[in-house]
């Protein structure tokens, strides 16, 4: 029982870790990235590939599964997306959902299109029994890590002064560069930042969701669901959007397995129809 | 003074009335179209699939160009249309005409009971609803197998000939030509009722719904109605698709076919009408020809077109056309 | 009543198409070759693809006097477009055989094209049972699922267990492993309980936990090649494998196509199919030899060997109807029998499905890659759903 | 006369702790010219809200010519005769005049909904545009598009699509504001013109124009009506001066 809401919980994180970049740009900047599942993927491929190929432990890959989508993020958003940030949201999903399908082929041309599987460290492995409730060693790890993400992520936002200056930027860009707020810069570093999240996600995830060139596709949805459900005025609102969705889709599907995927899209559709800004928005 | 309201008013009939006219090329486009049955005989297959295509993206037009409703879910009432058709056809009756009028009725009411899913929200939380009603829709479909085939697809579908008189042939011509007059019908209908009073209303609410309920326009109802609209165009095509291919797949019903179309309909420009049919026509035949030349890796360039076109600014290749569209109207002053 | 004018002038429409096509491509013989090669189910086209291609290379392009073209389509996944492809293919492109087809729905819906126009149609990948009764012009190298689980079941049976679970992903041929075995199952006196996945699922652990909870001895699975290495893993990670449950599962589930990268967790795994990378036969040892020289070293699976026999398939079926097709080839394709690398096959004459000999294997570990390695052999295995 | 033209009796609105409209019990004469005037947050925005249903009162009545219209819809209490304009233009940026003003002649004419014919078949829709638009200087931009009018015209088109909604009691937020000193004469000129049988209710910052317009001025302080009276007494209303002493400045 006490399993289940654990289990929920793990899923939960991994779903914002995984879309919480999607937040950012979505909430913040007011950008639809539907290509951010392709970071996700990136990251998810770097740690396969250093792993598989060239040995590199699970834990070492992480920095990299980070750096490498965020990297690629940060070139994307000077040479690209930086262009539409004052287009239409149509242009911005016709160029996005492009983008993934660029990802997604190239891919499958350079990775092949079989599922790519990586193996956790032993230490991750297997069980332990807290106070009477098996608790997987991997999800318990996850959900420390995403934790940690996501106090800092909080922290950042709300404390530091590049959160104030991203939140001015992103107010009104014309008087933030009045105050000599680098706009460019804010946008790209938090792209940047937004995108290596979604790596490490991808990488963390690469366990309980799998990994094949069809994954941004497959859980585009789901980022979807869990910013629109969150609400995108703040990061808390997603946060816990994704944990009441991983909750609810595991215990969904163990109680009432008959109901399968219903309960996740009919949660949503219910909060949208009664809270069409989010269950989390604030007014 | 009179005199001077009196031309006001001529002049105001003749400009509004401008709206409803044909233009040259629209009836030079409907010839070709029809030409082909005759003289494109080796393309009818992929012409009636982009017939269908291009009504159901026509569909999607009324709601997203016409009244501003962005629906990432349209294939809702293109996947339960082709059911119903399908369904008609194995339970009822094989007559191709009676099994469309059947999925486009039952789909306008379906629309209309969803529509109040989607009058409020924003354009995301209406992308997000609209998602999640098909996705509902799809598990229904799945879930219920005895009724809908499942995963394995709705089959035994035999259609009657076309009034008793065309019979479905192999080469798709009966096929093509159905569809086509279906959905040159429909568009005409369509065309009727963006340049009516009703769909300037919806033009108005597009654009400020606050100042649009603020002279009276009764907002919900007439996003409903065409909402309804729209929804039985969908099942319109699903209808065309499921008899045309006598099998229904649980695919009609899947998320790529809403965002399909949502593309093709951006790519091809919203709020004009032949945006869904021109982006039906491209998107096919560019995804038929690169996938011939590549059958794995097509996805490629038809993404990297589609980053292009966005930054090229699909406003200037849009405003290209209207530019040629007004010149071309003009012509018929 | 009109079902069967209709019938009848659809095919005398198509007579006319083959009587045109035939004087104008005398020396070509096309096979329409449509297949998912984007999408989720990209591998499986990948796969039938190569292997197709590497037949017709390694025999050569001409057989009975025609050249042998492959036309290779991509149909998405889609099972509309599948048919609208095939048809397209047939009376435009005058391919002379259909094949392919990656998904049972796919197959169904091409299904009464290929009686229409009198098309033989090769399955090399869906493996519902019914498919090969929608068209008498269905040939099938694929393997079917009964096949496959019911000589499973009894297996099981014999090893002593009765109380099983059964978990399989929500879709056709996953109803159909549920029924299959299960019936097999109960009627050898076993009890069984069943459990659906949906078919988009990213996380197991609920339904892992409901298999915790009902402590079967043993737990069969079938989920789509590629999810299943997710499960195994996440079954281990749950300890399940220390816990008394065994896991078995179909050989999708060790697809050779993923099974090397799966690690550790995946040894010792028992599961029953009809083709193992590792089967000990010379055709077989020389088959992917070629096949990953071919492919940049990429391990042949079932579906490659059942393209690869496809294709064998329509070669023999040609020559023994001197270059004819249509009719009078899937009347030559009936009944034809060779060594194929997955071991001794046979085209059943009546019912068009392959027969071959289902193996239980073991993963194991061989000259440091995971493969699976056949302990037990059922030999020449007809399609138990069928004549019944 | 008969029922005022608009009355409102006891009429509340909280939201949350914050009282936002205190017990208002207003009338509007049938015919009248009638100011209200406040300073900033003194809730005039969302008394007429209240008015126009954007909210529903906490507490109170709205009666319209005699009628109750407390629990009406937006858009029906439109039909009925109510009909305001915004302090911020809300026009149909990518529309012309003529489509807007031909939306709202139909909809008040009952054919709003008509489908089946094409738009601009109907004579009598088409003579009131043509009359609404001489009213008001639309006649020449009637084919322009909305978003591209210079802002005057675009003021003009704000009170003009109000108006041809047939109003009997029409609410005008601010006609004037933004709207440079050249076009203004001809703004003016054009409400003081407006015909005697619509009453006037004018939410306004700008004395001037209340001074020039009114014949009746309410004031509302805190949401609660301070005092109503004529321009007479309400401008000599030491109160009024007082609340008005620190705006007066950039008024």
């Amino acid at each position: 029982m006490l399993t289940i809401l654990f289990d929920g919980i793990a899923y939960g994180m991994v779903l914002f870790v995984l879309a919480c970049g999607l937040s950012v740009t979505l909430g913040l900047m007011n950008f639809v990235n539907l290509a951010h599942g392709a970071f996700a993927m990136a990251g998810g491929y770097t740690t396969a590939i250093l792993m598989n190929r060239y040995g590199w432990s699970f834990i070492a890959t992480l920095p990299m599964a980070f750096f490498v989508p965020a990297l690629v993020g940060l070139l994307l958003e000077r040479t690209l997306y930086r262009r539409l940030y004052g287009a239409s949201h149509l242009d911005q999903v016709l160029f996005s959902i492009g983008l993934v399908f660029m990802a997604v082929a190239a891919t499958d041309y350079f990775m092949g299109s079989q599922p790519q599987l990586i193996q956790i460290p032993e230490w991750l492995r297997g069980r332990v029994d807290i106070f009477g409730v098996q608790v997987g060693l991997y999800r318990s790890f996850i959900i420390a890590v995403c934790g940690v993400l996501v106090i800092a992520l909080q922290l950042v936002l709300t404390q530091t002064r590049f959160g104030s200056r991203l939140r001015a930027a992103v107010d009104d860009p014309r008087v933030a560069r009045g105050l000599g707020i680098p706009v460019e810069f804010v946008f790209a570093v938090t792209f940047a930042v937004g995108s290596g999240i979604a790596g490490l996600g991808g990488a963390l995830g690469a366990e309980i969701l799998g990994l094949d060139p069809t994954f941004p596709f497959k859980f585009m949805i789901y980022f979807l669901i869990v910013v629109t459900v969150g609400g995108t005025s703040s990061l808390i609102g997603p946060f816990l959007a994704a944990l009441l969705l991983g909750i609810a889709d595991v215990g969904g599907k163990y109680f009432v397995p008959e109901l399968g995927a219903f309960v996740i899209y009919t949660v949503m559709i219910v909060v949208l129809v009664f809270r069409p800004k989010g269950l989390f928005a604030r007014g | 003074m009179a005199k001077f309201a009196d031309s006001v008013a001529d002049r105001a009939a003749a400009s509004l009335l401008k709206r409803g006219r044909w233009r040259p090329a629209e009836i030079l486009f409907w010839l070709v179209a029809f030409g082909a049955v005759y003289a494109l005989p080796g393309h009818h297959l992929i012409l009636n699939e982009i017939a269908i295509i291009g009504l159901f993206a026509v569909s999607l037009d009324l709601i997203l160009g016409f009244a501003g409703i962005a629906s990432l879910g349209h294939a809702a009432f293109f996947g339960v249309g082709a059911y119903a058709a399908g369904l008609l056809a194995i339970h009822v009756t094989a007559d191709p005409v009676l099994g469309l009028v059947f999925a486009t009725l039952l789909m306008a009411v379906v629309g209309y009971v969803s529509s109040f899913l989607v009058l409020r929200g924003a354009d995301l939380t209406r992308l997000m609803v609209t998602l999640g009603v098909a996705l509902v829709f799809g598990e229904i479909a799945n879930k219920n197998g005895w009724l809908t085939g499942g995963a394995d697809g709705l089959q035994g579908i035999f259609m009657a000939p076309v009034f008793g008189v065309f019979e479905f042939d192999l080469f798709g011509r009966t096929a093509f030509a159905y569809s086509l007059v279906v959905t040159f019908l429909l568009f005409v209908v369509a065309r009727r009722i963006v340049a009516s009073p009703f769909g300037l209303s919806l033009l108005a609410i597009r654009d400020n719904p606050l100042r649009a309920r603020a002279i009276g326009i009764p907002v919900n109802a007439r996003l409903s109605a065409i909402y309804a609209i729209a929804a039985a165009y969908a099942g319109a095509a699903g209808a065309l698709l499921a008899q045309s291919a006598q099998f229904v797949s649980i695919d009609v019903l899947a998320f790529h076919r809403s965002a399909d179309v949502l593309l093709m309909l951006v790519i091809g420009g919203t709020g004009y009408l032949y945006g869904g049919i021109v982006g039906a026509i491209v998107f096919k035949v560019l995804q038929e020809v690169i996938s011939d030349w590549t059958p794995q890796y097509w996805t490629f360039w038809v993404g990297a077109l589609l980053v292009v076109l966005v930054l090229v600014g699909r406003d200037r290749v849009g405003a290209r056309v209207s530019q040629l569209w007004a010149r071309l109207g003009r012509g018929t002053r | 009543m009109f079902r069967r004018t209709l019938l009848r002038t659809a095919v005398a429409a198509a007579g006319i198409v083959l009587a045109a096509s035939g004087a104008s491509a005398q020396e070509t013989f096309k096979v329409g070759l449509i297949l998912p090669m984007t999408g989720p189910f990209a591998s499986t086209g990948k796969q039938i693809a190569a292997a197709a291609n590497l037949y017709v290379q390694q025999k050569g392009a001409v057989v009975a006097g025609k050249r042998i073209e492959i036309v290779l389509k991509d149909d998405t996944g889609v099972a509309d477009v599948t048919r609208r492809i095939a048809q397209d293919l047939i009376v435009n492109d005058k391919v002379s055989v259909i094949a392919g087809f990656g998904l049972t729905p796919l197959a169904l819906a091409t299904a009464p094209l290929a009686t229409q126009a009198k098309t033989p149609m090769v399955v090399m990948s869906a493996a519902t049972s019914i498919i090969t009764e929608r068209s008498p012009f269905i040939v099938r190298t694929a393997q079917t699922v009964p096949q496959i689980v019911t000589p499973f079941a009894e297996w099981t049976l014999k090893q002593g267990i009765k109380r099983m679970a059964t978990l399989v992903s929500d879709y056709g041929p996953g109803h159909d492993v549920e029924k299959f075995y299960s019936d097999t199952f109960r009627a050898g006196g076993g009890t069984i309980e069943n459990l659906r996945v949906p078919l988009a699922n990213p996380d197991f652990a609920p339904f892992l936990q409901r298999i915790a909870d009902m402590k079967p001895e043993a737990v069969l699975v079938f989920v789509p090649s590629g999810v299943g290495s997710q499960f195994i893993k996440q079954f281990v990670e749950r300890g399940m494998d220390k816990s008394g449950i065994r896991l078995i599962a179909t050989g999708d589930v060790t697809d050779d196509d993923i099974l090397n990268p799966m690690g550790d967790v995946a040894l010792g795994l028992v599961t029953a199919h009809h083709y193992s990378a590792a089967h000990d036969s010379p055709e077989n040892k020389a088959f992917v030899a070629a096949f990953r020289a071919a492919n940049g070293g990429m391990r042949p699976n079932f579906m490659a060997v059942s393209g690869y026999d496809g294709m064998h398939a329509i070669y023999e079926g040609l020559k023994k109807s001197n270059g004819q097709g249509g009719e009078a080839l899937v009347n030559a394709m009936k009944g034809l029998s060779w060594m194929s690398p997955r071991g001794p096959v046979s085209i059943d004459a009546e019912t068009r499905d392959i027969v071959q000999n289902v193996y239980i294997r073991r993963v194991a570990r061989v000259d440091g890659e995971l493969y699976n390695i056949e302990f037990e052999t059922i030999p020449n295995v007809k399609d138990p759903a069928k004549g019944k | 006369m008969s029922a005022p033209a608009l009355e409102t009796r006891g009429l509340m609105k909280r939201f949350g702790g914050i009282v936002a409209t205190n017990d208002v019990s207003f009338r509007l004469a049938q015919g009248e010219r009638h100011a209200l005037i406040g300073p900033n947050g003194a809730g005039k925005t969302t008394f007429v809200n209240l008015l126009t249903g954007v909210h529903a009162p906490s507490a109170g009545q709205i009666f319209l010519e005699g009628q109750e219209i407390t629990n009406l819809s937006a858009e029906r209490r439109v039909k009925r005769g109510l009909v305001r304009t915004f302090q911020i233009n809300q026009l149909f940026g990518a529309m012309t005049p003529l489509e807007t003003l031909g939306v709202a002649v139909s909809e008040v004419g009952g054919s709003g909904a008509d489908w089946w014919r094409v738009a601009g078949s109907k004579a009598r829709v088409l003579d009131d545009i043509a009359e609404i638009a001489a009213r008001f200087g639309l006649a020449d931009v009637l084919e322009a598009r909305t978003a591209t009018l210079p802002y005057g015209k675009q003021r003009l088109l704000e009170i003009a699509v109000a108006f041809a909604c047939r109003p009997r009691v029409l609410l005008l937020d601010e006609p004037a504001a933004g709207v440079p000193e050249a076009e203004r004469q001809e703004l003016l000129a054009t409400v003081c013109a407006l015909p005697r049988d619509v009453s006037i209710l004018l939410i306004e910052h700008d004395m001037d124009l209340v001074f020039s317009f009114a014949e009746k001025i309410s004031v509302l302080v805190d949401g609660a009506l301070l005092t109503q009276g004529t321009v007479a007494e309400i401008s000599r209303d030491p109160r009024v001066r007082a609340v008005y002493l620190g705006e007066s400045a950039d008024g």
